[in-house]
């Protein structure tokens, strides 16, 4: 069902944890779904680089490991690629995911730009997000 | 690495003894049961003998047994079939939240024919209450089917009771009783029921084959048409080297039920108090001790369970869960939410079924293997970090 | 004594690879290909293997496949799935009178739901007309089932023309492809076909699994109701040793079947002239050409066929007939009659169908030894006493 690069990404998840002092944080999905994703950026404010990123996720195989591809799909890059990640492109970088499971992917993409939206209300920069395109687990 | 299954509720390996009696009927006995040649006549009196096992497995007469193509088959003949021959005294039916999805879709599709379904509750432990029983029934109440014991918790629900009170109100009274079989004693007299389904697979027999119990005198509207096998009620040339399977699965099952019952209770006690004692924040779901012998289900708060089983399995422990991520649908288990559990603690929830494999070693085995795993799992989850912080969950 | 097996038509032995492969599922491959460890997923991978070589066998894509119990089981999913989902196209659906009672039964069925059946006359050879059929069209027709090649006496119908014709109508069209499978070349591009059914037991497969072709896109209403398994249309824990048997069992008979129906028709030829040449007043049934390779259908007048199997099968020669003392029912082979026999003729029809095993020294077996039964079964006969002495007989 899962590829081995699925399976590899979710025995041995990379960048799992918390960043004390991060730039963004965002956090998607919610309990009924049984999906959760939280995710941590550092950003360089000069460089607009994401020099960390971290995840923490409740959820099946499929989230854990798109979250921990997600995390290396952008440390090192910009936020302009960043925001340019799909779930699709994602999924692609694991070699494909079960079509039933397409759906965790997108959990990844949306806590990423999740974390970016926190970071574009605490920087003040304009990253061109939308705070009506996310729903809070929070405010649920 | 070892292997350990713990997922005897899913489905069973096949008994030696029936591989050797199908692989005989395969390359010996390969006539059509139809036929009245040479051929075709052993055919014919392997299925006979097969029949005669099951129900006298069941105390039934061989009259009352039709084969099927597997447990599924056996419950939508039985709920579709009754209610549609039976229509013109009424359209009430009653069964259970927690029935197996066999049991639900058929009656899901009754509704859309113009049936009226009353789903019963449970309680905490999953058991139906004889007295929301009672209330439910209407003048026009036509088949209750309630299930003998739940695959997922284990609970063994009330069934001889609401049997008694459907048989004497002329109710027709359908039971599931494909993870009963083998486990604890299944008597149709004793359960007082019209109909009682149950499948090869969950007891050490091959998979493709059910057999339903129909009592004497009893009609149903076939669901599919063609030859007359199965008094016309399960039409097509005869599975006979399943059946034949069967019929050996369904006798050692039987005989050897009293010593592995409780050689499975002792072992499912201890991996219960194993892990709840090693593991914090672990809850059974069912009931303590009303509940099957081989089942244990706990639920792991604050992680999600198809990533438990991917963990536990690449330990070579195979398991299953309620969470929604192994079934492919969104919800987490409709039986543990009908049980009140929030939708995290469903998620979270492990079911062990043990079996004949299942020796001291490996339960053993899961006791120290599981706790790291949920370490491992916790440590990435927002949710636990969450409950840790006291942040509220839900 | 030499024991001929000549009802291939009505099953066939498993054979070796086949055996092999399910014992090997049985023994190792035992888990729920619904399971998500690895004890379930060899299963589902075995499933999906066998599903290409089904697919491939008939020119589909592996999506379009499903498995299901039987062949019967096939032909209920596309009749009463594919009208019951269509009927708000309208109500009228088009069969023929010389289907197998998988097929004949589910209409008839359809037709106490509301639904109106044509069905569609054969010829003296058993074929049916294509101007008829157009004939019968109307706009208000959503289904039509002809079977690929009959079961009794062997007519291979003008199927891709009936599909033809249904595709550019948009006319769903099923095909009972249970005889031609291995017999002839069975490709659903070619047919035009939206349904097509088949049976692994007729194929030196196991019992008790059959598959049903669904052209993509093409939607049926379920009959059963359960898990999810085959789209929904066929719930229930998969017989993965069938399934897997089925793929063992088609690959190899559409590998073999240029060389070995090339055979079975020069064998089945000279079954056909040494009985007619020996026995009088005895003709053949069906065409003498445009027919199954290993089919060969002789009437043997004014006997009786229960009696001639009875009596053939203590010479060790497996064969079946149209009778009607072979079927419980009454009346003699539907097919038989609908070609416009009498019941008399029909009453005497001797099925011989080849296989594998057939030998020429099979056939020359059956030539010697048919003779003194027939006289014997003749000179006690009341209707031959008739036909000799010249008087009426009808
Ligand atoms: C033409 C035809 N259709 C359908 C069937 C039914 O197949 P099964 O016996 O697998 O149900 C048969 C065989 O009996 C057949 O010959
Ligand atoms: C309670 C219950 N009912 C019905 C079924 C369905 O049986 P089968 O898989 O033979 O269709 C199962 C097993 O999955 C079950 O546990
Ligand atoms: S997280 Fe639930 S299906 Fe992936
Ligand atoms: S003579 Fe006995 S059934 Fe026909």
């Amino acid at each position: 069902m899962y590829t081995d690069k699925v399976l590899d990404h979710f025995t041995n998840p990379r960048n799992v944890g918390e960043i004390e002092d991060a730039s963004g944080v965002g956090e998607v999905g919610n309990m009924k779904c049984g999906d959760i994703m939280k995710m941590y950026l550092k950003i360089n404010d000069e460089t607009n680089v994401i020099e960390d990123v971290t995840f923490k996720t409740f959820g099946c195989g499929a989230a854990i490991a798109t979250s921990s591809m997600s995390t290396e799909m952008i440390k090192g890059k910009s936020i302009d690629e960043a925001l340019n990640l799909t779930n699709r492109a994602i999924a692609d970088a694991l070699d494909g995911l079960p079509p039933v499971k397409m759906h965790c992917s997108v959990l990844a993409e949306e806590a990423l730009k999740a974390a970016l939206l926190d970071y574009q209300k605490k920087s003040g920069k304009n990253l061109g997000l939308n705070e009506d395109d996310f729903e809070d687990w929070d405010e649920e | 690495m070892r292997r350990v299954y713990l997922d005897h509720g899913a489905t069973t390996p096949v008994r030696k003894e029936v591989i050797e009696a199908m692989m005989q009927v395969h390359s010996e006995v390969f006539g059509n049961p139809s036929s009245i040649h040479s051929f075709g006549r052993p055919a014919r009196k392997l299925i006979e003998e097969a029949r005669e096992k099951v129900a006298q497995a069941i105390g039934a007469d061989p009259k009352e047994i039709i084969f099927t193509g597997s447990g599924t088959e056996a419950d939508n003949i039985a709920i579709i079939g009754g209610a549609r021959a039976n229509q013109k005294k009424g359209k009430h039916l009653i069964t259970t939240v927690v029935e197996h999805h066999a049991v639900l879709d058929a009656f899901k599709s009754l509704e859309k024919e113009g049936f009226e379904v009353t789903y019963l509750s449970v309680d905490g432990e999953g058991a139906v209450s004889v007295e929301e029983f009672q209330n439910a029934l209407r003048d026009d109440t036509i088949l209750v089917s309630v299930m003998h014991a739940n695959n997922e918790v284990g609970t063994i629900q009330p069934v001889e009771e609401i049997g008694k009170i459907c048989r004497e109100r002329k109710i027709l009274f359908h039971t599931d009783a494909v993870q009963t079989v083998g486990k604890v004693p299944v008597n149709v007299k004793e359960i007082n029921c019209d109909f009682l389904a149950l499948s090869g697979h969950k007891i050490y027999g091959p998979k493709g084959i059910g057999a339903l119990y129909m009592r004497r005198g009893v009609r149903v509207q076939p669901l599919y048409h063609g030859g007359g096998q199965e008094r016309k009620l399960r039409p097509g040339t005869e599975n006979v080297a399943n059946i034949v399977g069967l019929g050996v699965a369904i006798e050692h099952a039987v005989a050897e039920m009293p010593a592995e019952s409780a050689r499975l209770e002792k072992l499912r006690d201890r991996l219960i108090e194993g892990v709840l004692g090693s593991i914090e924040e672990t809850r059974l779901n069912g009931p303590r001790t009303k509940r099957l012998p081989h089942n244990a289900n706990i639920s792991i708060e604050y992680i999600e369970g198809e990533a438990l089983i991917l963990s536990m399995d690449m330990k070579g422990m195979a398991v299953s869960s309620g969470s929604a991520c192994t079934s492919g649908s969104l919800d987490p288990s409709h039986v543990l939410m009908a049980m009140g559990l929030t939708h995290t603690t469903a998620h979270g929830s492990l079911r062990m079924t043990l079996g004949h494999s299942t020796t001291d070693e490996d339960v053993d085995y899961v006791i120290t293997e599981l706790k790291p795993i949920v370490d491992k799992l916790r440590a990435m989850s927002p949710v636990w970090e969450r409950f840790q912080k006291g942040l509220p969950i839900h």
